[in-house]
């Protein structure tokens, strides 16, 4: 019984991560259209600031759920102001482009950052059930990535400036006639996306630890994820990070973790198959 | 064009270009060759491992060089990708013609070079921790195989907590080869393995694993973890209030400073083997350890036994050029298997002639407050896994990488 | 026994999630017949083309060719039993030349002397000829439309499709693509879809009308234009080109 | 002279093929010629996804996974048979069936665009964790360990069929290697010219439109998919004979993404841009290993941005155009 339980909770932690992983990639995707395959070192930057912020003795929560977005989201506008801007939506240039990026920033970290800051250890205590015993920051990561994601459904289908992002995600012609900025609404959605890969970044340090290369571990995962999702980004980047993180979770658990990434990878190869537009190119049209 | 490919046809013609390319004045620098890992995935490692081969070249011709030399080294970086050591083995070995190659790190590095030098007859020194197993007579070791490692922990492991051993492993030819010894070491000692995990590189999601540790409830946790996405196993394992549980070793833990980058809470109590630790109290130690911060500055991390042992290569290099009193290589591996020895920061280091690997100290640590904390010494630590299958003395034309009969 | 019509549609249905662009349409088309098929926006003209040519699948219903069923058969299989099509949007090989779009069209006519001598005529028709080395992309909208007409031409297919060819035309150009289109009906079967009242009445046509993707009326022009359904339909809803 | 300016792309790469099969192997030393081997071998390889991307508009993310499964096959078989004649066909043989087989799978379906990306990719690293899994004496096939991510060391060069101690290394390799490619790089350009080569550019450039003009979309592509698996599949036999080693690295992310950046530096939709794109990163890589003046990923990152910024559709075309532009502009000068 404590077993199952443990094993559910597991299976959740898994999904809720991956979702975290992936979401901001998705609402850069969803909205601009752009493949960041910089992506990974957002999140490492994301570690690296939450990391350095609080090892000068700022207060934990704040360099976690404060600065590494903060940092992240101005590192997103510098990109987004001074390289993608200029790509024009041109999905080939940006994949070199983002690409680039990523090497740049895998550079810079290791010549600046070097390979020895020091890591933050995960808070709080743990919970017992049984003989088994769970970090109560396993919960914590779960929360952070309900949060995060039920918020961005609720501003997207609720507020004004959510509606003016999904009509011009729909139609960006239309909504630039209407009055609608669309420069200033990329350059706004890139930032959010990137701050929110910082804060994923932040988050799953303690678990993960820093490296430059770290965002390679991510990286790959998120962009299967997102684009298995299909065409409404932020529903589809949920859905298939709960069926990914579900079937990778419990082949590991059932088998051996190298069977896990494996399964994580047919599953994705026979979802594309029967959904050649991925989860949402037929179902959940109407979605977000 | 024919006259080259008549000259290429066979290595010893190919060894006739390199002996006239080293013939030179008695003034000229000796080249030599060194590979590291300056940039990519394994960076973390090949910066140290760099530092302490230069420190070794350099104290050498601040000496005044070798047979009144200077050593003249052309350094690459390989990018942790394998096809560079590819590149650079062979342009070190045809272009620059240097009288010996160090470094490499993963074994699949040594083992795409080890093949090349041995061909154009060019000396290389591996100073990793391995596997285990290559027995060649071109090629010369001073790493610690896990045999000898996983020994001693299981040992000490059996002292403090109990025999029963639960294995993670990279999933990897180092993991499972260690998986093997540490059964056979168990079984020796009358303990048992009772659960037994191998991890693809990039998996940093340790859910399910720390939960059926939870359920097998072993006295001890063994690892043999290699790379970045591995190490989120410690924070994960603390997470879970794990650390404060059951006692965890690794032969890995350690190599890339991982001691100063992790917080003290998380990795303190992890149990180590190998031959040298920053906080070792000999005397050798305290004026060299002194001497690497004056010329590096601090900021470097933590050095253990990864590192060290280039400095020991280059060093061990040197003593037997000058005992043989020529850069020619067949002079300097007799040299060597003269069974030579050096002193070092981590206590003297001596070549076994039979398996060109190093007899040489290992210290039992444990890691506490941002260091490794001494736990016991053992002296002169002998390689013998490679040793069972491999005699360089009686058959020197062997020229193979053995798999441990284990 | 009378030879069975060269196209014929039974209850031919497309849905698309709830709405029903074409709805149960049975529709025939004799040999050699020159017709016109209209209706207000969102009629169903337009997804109706698409289901004979296969880009569509149906929902529901037949659809027979020359006597054979090719409900659901692969796009390029309905291309190659002679059914070409004139999208409404012209769709051109954008990054190669005029000629060598019209060549890709020409491989029913056989060899390699025999493609580039019908490639040069199809140029000579749509006057495209000095045009011949320009990239197809760089053509200004008009010249893309006869580009395309000229694609449909250089397959010589029993059936042709033409959605609105003529959209986007100069008058003087509605009627030269008039008097083209009563050329090729000399030979083939023509269906074309058209807002152009005008262009209707120069090609003298048999009249479909679409409506809520069923057919309305079908009869002769002028018969049809005075149609009272036809008037409030389209009083309705008035045409404007451009969508369907 | 017109007839020269119309063919000076063809005249100059007619030259420069020259001068690498003729004359490189005369005057470069050993270990330049190792080098350029190298450079040739992975050429070949940007020359696949060039014309598999670039021409048939596939968007290939996995095209490591021929190479990777051609070293591999030919690493293995080798290994086995001493002989490399029979171990090099299958090394392009078994790629290609592998194209064959998932391009039916994926273009059946209509797949197309990103979704045909990630599943190439995740085709590519389903590779990687299995071969990487291999660690261990279990896996082996006949003589050849597996050897998990280390890979399989010691793969014994190509020979002169039928005669194994008559080994291709060094120079002979690099000749050889220079040879395939310009016929890879002659035989695409031919193939281009014919009507299938314009059906291959049609279905790219308009899928529909090719469909509606009675051409079989899903067969062309399938053509081309499994001409591009071919060619990677000997890039990747070249690739293990020249370094006597194959690992499963070359399935990685990394490695993927690295023949993209070739295509894309030196132009997509140009055979010779691959080339040029992939010899100038490679030397580039090569030389900061050497130079060590700053970090590589840093230096290399900085010009690829640079690059997208400055010539967005890469070297070859972004070249192409500022030479017509000058000449329009001498043209037009009094």
């Amino acid at each position: 019984m404590d077993h199952a339980l443990v094993v559910g909770l597991h299976l959740l932690h898994a999904m809720a991560s991956l979702a975290l992983v992936s979401v901001g990639l998705a609402v850069i995707f969803g909205m601009l259209r752009v493949i960041n395959f910089a992506h990974g070192e957002f999140l490492m930057v994301g570690g690296y600031a939450f990391v350095l912020s609080a090892g000068a003795g700022l207060n934990l929560w704040v360099a976690m759920l404060v600065v590494a977005p903060a940092a992240v989201g101005a590192l997103g506008f510098l990109v987004e102001r001074f390289v993608i801007r200029h790509l024009h939506g041109d999905i080939i240039a940006t994949i070199l482009a983002t690409w680039g990026l990523s090497l740049f920033l895998i550079g810079l970290a290791a010549t600046v950052l070097g390979y020895h800051q020091q890591g933050v250890a995960p808070p709080f205590g743990t919970v017992q059930f049984g003989s088994y015993s769970i970090g109560i920051y396993t919960f914590f990561v779960m929360i952070v990535a309900i949060v995060t994601i039920v918020s961005l459904f609720v501003w997207l289908r609720w507020s004004r400036s959510g509606l003016l992002v999904r009509g011009a995600m729909q139609d960006p012609e239309l909504a630039a006639a209407l009055g609608a900025d669309t420069r200033r609404l990329r350059t706004a959605m890139f930032v959010l996306g990137s701050a929110l890969s910082g804060l994923a970044g932040a988050v799953l340090a303690p678990l993960a630890g820093v490296l430059p290369e770290i965002g390679a571990t991510y990286v790959v995962k998120a962009f299967i994820t997102v684009i298995s999702g299909g065409a409404t980004a932020l529903t589809g980047t949920t859905l298939a990070a709960a069926l990914f993180g579900f079937t990778s979770q419990a082949a590991a658990f059932l088998s051996r973790p190298v069977v896990g990434e494996v399964a994580l990878l047919i599953v994705a190869i026979v979802l594309l198959r029967l959904l050649p537009t991925g989860i949402t190119g037929r179902y959940f049209r109407k979605a977000l | 064009m024919l006259t080259r490919r008549t000259f290429i046809e066979g290595t010893a013609a190919t060894a006739a270009i390199s002996m006239l390319g080293r013939q030179t004045r008695a003034d000229d620098p000796i080249s030599v060759g060194a590979i590291y890992d300056l940039s990519g995935p394994l960076q973390g490692f090949g910066d140290n491992q760099w530092r302490c081969a230069k420190l070794a070249i350099d104290q050498v011709n601040e000496a005044g060089g070798l047979l009144g030399r200077q050593l003249e080294v052309k350094l690459y970086d390989a990018q942790s990708d394998m096809q560079f050591y590819n590149q650079f083995a062979n342009q070190l070995a045809l272009r620059d013609r240097v009288a010996v190659v160090q470094g490499g790190l993963t074994s699949s590095s040594r083992e795409v070079i080890r093949p090349i030098l041995h061909r154009l007859d060019t000396l290389y020194v591996y100073n990793t921790n391995y596997e285990g197993g290559v027995c060649d007579r071109n090629f010369f070791a001073t790493g610690a195989t896990p045999g000898i490692y996983v020994d001693l922990l299981l040992q000490a492991a059996a002292d403090r907590w109990g025999k029963r051993v639960y294995v993670l492993a990279a999933d990897y030819n180092y993991g499972q080869i260690s998986a093997q010894w540490i059964r056979k070491a168990a079984q020796s000692l009358g303990g048992e393995v009772v659960g037994e995990e191998f991890f693809p590189l990039d998996v940093n999601q340790f859910g399910a694993t720390i939960s059926r540790i939870q359920a097998a409830e072993p006295d001890v946790v063994l690892n043999v973890f290699v790379g970045p996405a591995h190490e989120a196993f410690y924070g994960q394992w603390a997470s879970a209030g794990m650390n404060q549980r059951i006692p965890m070793m690794s032969t890995t833990f350690g190599g890339t400073s991982e001691i100063v980058r992790m917080p003290p809470e998380v990795v303190n109590g992890i149990m180590v083997i190998g031959s040298y630790y920053e906080s070792l109290d000999n005397a050798f130690n305290q004026a060299w350890l002194p001497e690497f911060r004056r010329r590096y500055g601090t900021d470097y991390g933590y050095l253990t036994d990864v590192p060290i042992k280039d400095w020991y290569g280059w060093t061990l290099w040197a003593e037997a050029v000058r005992q043989a009193g020529t850069t020619e290589r067949d002079a300097v591996i007799e040299a060597l298997e003269t069974g030579i020895s050096v002193d070092g920061p981590g206590g003297p280091v001596s070549v076994d002639p039979a398996t060109h690997h190093c007899f040489m100290d290992t210290h039992l640590a444990e890691a506490r407050d941002g260091e490794f904390r001494i736990l016991q010494r053992y002296q002169g630590v002998a390689p013998t896994n490679p040793a069972a299958q491999c005699d360089l003395q009686a058959r020197p034309d062997t020229n193979t990488m053995f798999t441990p009969d284990i | 026994m009378t030879n069975p019509p060269l196209l014929e549609t039974i209850a031919l249905t497309k849905r698309f999630g709830g709405v029903t662009a074409i709805d149960r349409v049975d529709f025939r088309v004799e040999a050699g017949e020159l017709r016109c098929l209209i209706g207000p926006n969102g009629a169903g003209k337009s997804t109706f083309f698409r289901c004979l040519t296969g880009q569509l699948r149906p929902t529901a219903g037949r659809v027979r060719f020359g006597g054979e069923d090719i409900t659901g058969a692969a796009t390029h299989a309905i291309a190659r039993r002679g059914v070409a099509i004139k999208a409404q949007i012209p769709a051109l090989f954008n990054g190669l030349s005029v000629a060598e779009n019209v060549r890709l069209a020409t491989w029913k006519a056989g060899g390699r002397a025999a493609r580039t001598r019908k490639t040069d005529e199809i140029l000579a028709v749509t006057g495209l000829s000095p045009l011949a080395a320009r990239l197809a992309g760089s053509l200004p909208h008009g010249q893309r439309q006869w580009l395309e007409l000229g694609l449909v031409m250089a397959g010589n297919p029993a059936l042709m499709l033409l959605d609105e060819p003529t959209a986007g035309m100069t008058r003087q150009e509605v009627a030269q693509t008039a008097e083209l289109v009563r050329s090729l009906a000399k030979e083939r079967t023509v269906i074309v879809v058209e807002h152009d009242l005008q262009f209707i009445r120069m090609v003298a046509a048999t009249v479909t009308v679409f409506h809520q993707g069923q057919i309305l009326v079908e009869g002769p022009a002028d018969a049809v234009m005075a149609d009272q359904r036809v008037k409030e339909v389209y009083l309705g809803q008035p045409p404007t080109p451009g969508a369907c | 002279m017109n007839w020269v300016r119309e063919r000076a792309g063809l005249l100059a790469a007619v030259a420069v093929g020259g001068t690498l099969i003729v004359v490189v192997p005369v005057v470069a030393e050993i270990f330049a010629l190792f080098e350029l081997t190298l450079f040739l071998v992975l050429a070949i390889l940007a020359l696949s996804l060039a014309w598999v991307w670039g021409f048939g508009g596939i968007l290939c993310f996995g095209q490591s996974v021929f190479f990777g499964l051609g070293g591999y096959t030919y690493a293995i078989a080798v290994i086995n048979m001493g002989d490399s004649t029979v171990p090099l066909m299958l090394g392009i043989l078994l790629p290609a069936l592998l194209a064959g087989i998932l391009g039916y799978f994926l273009f059946w379906q209509r797949i197309s665009d990103v979704y045909l990306a990630v599943i190439t990719l995740a085709v590519s690293l389903i590779f990687y964790y299995l071969t990487g899994a291999s660690a261990g004496s279990e896996y082996r096939i006949g003589n050849a360990l597996l050897g998990g991510y280390n890979g399989i060391p010691s793969v014994p060069p190509i020979n002169v069929p039928g005669l194994p101690e008559h080994q291709v290394v060094y120079g002979d390799l690099y000749v050889l290697t220079a040879v395939m490619l310009a016929v890879i790089y002659g035989g695409l350009r031919g193939l281009l010219a014919t009507d299938f080569g314009r059906v291959v550019v049609a279905v790219r450039e308009n899928e529909e439109r090719a469909q509606l003009l009675g051409y079989d979309v899903r067969t062309t592509k399938l053509t081309v998919f499994v001409i591009g698996g071919a060619i990677a599949g000997l890039s990747g036999v070249l690739f293990a004979a020249w370094g006597s080693y194959v690992s499963p690295n070359v399935f990685s992310m990394t490695f993927t993404a690295q023949i993209i950046v070739w295509v894309l530096v030196g132009g997509l939709g140009t055979l010779s841009g691959a080339v040029v794109g992939c010899v100038l990163v490679q030397a580039a890589m090569t030389w900061l290993g050497e130079a060590k003046l700053a970090d590589t990923n840093l230096v290399l990152g900085a010009a690829f941005v640079v690059l997208v910024l400055f010539a967005r559709r890469g070297l070859v075309p972004g070249t192409r155009s500022l030479l017509a532009d000058l000449r329009g502009r001498v043209r037009s000068a009094p």
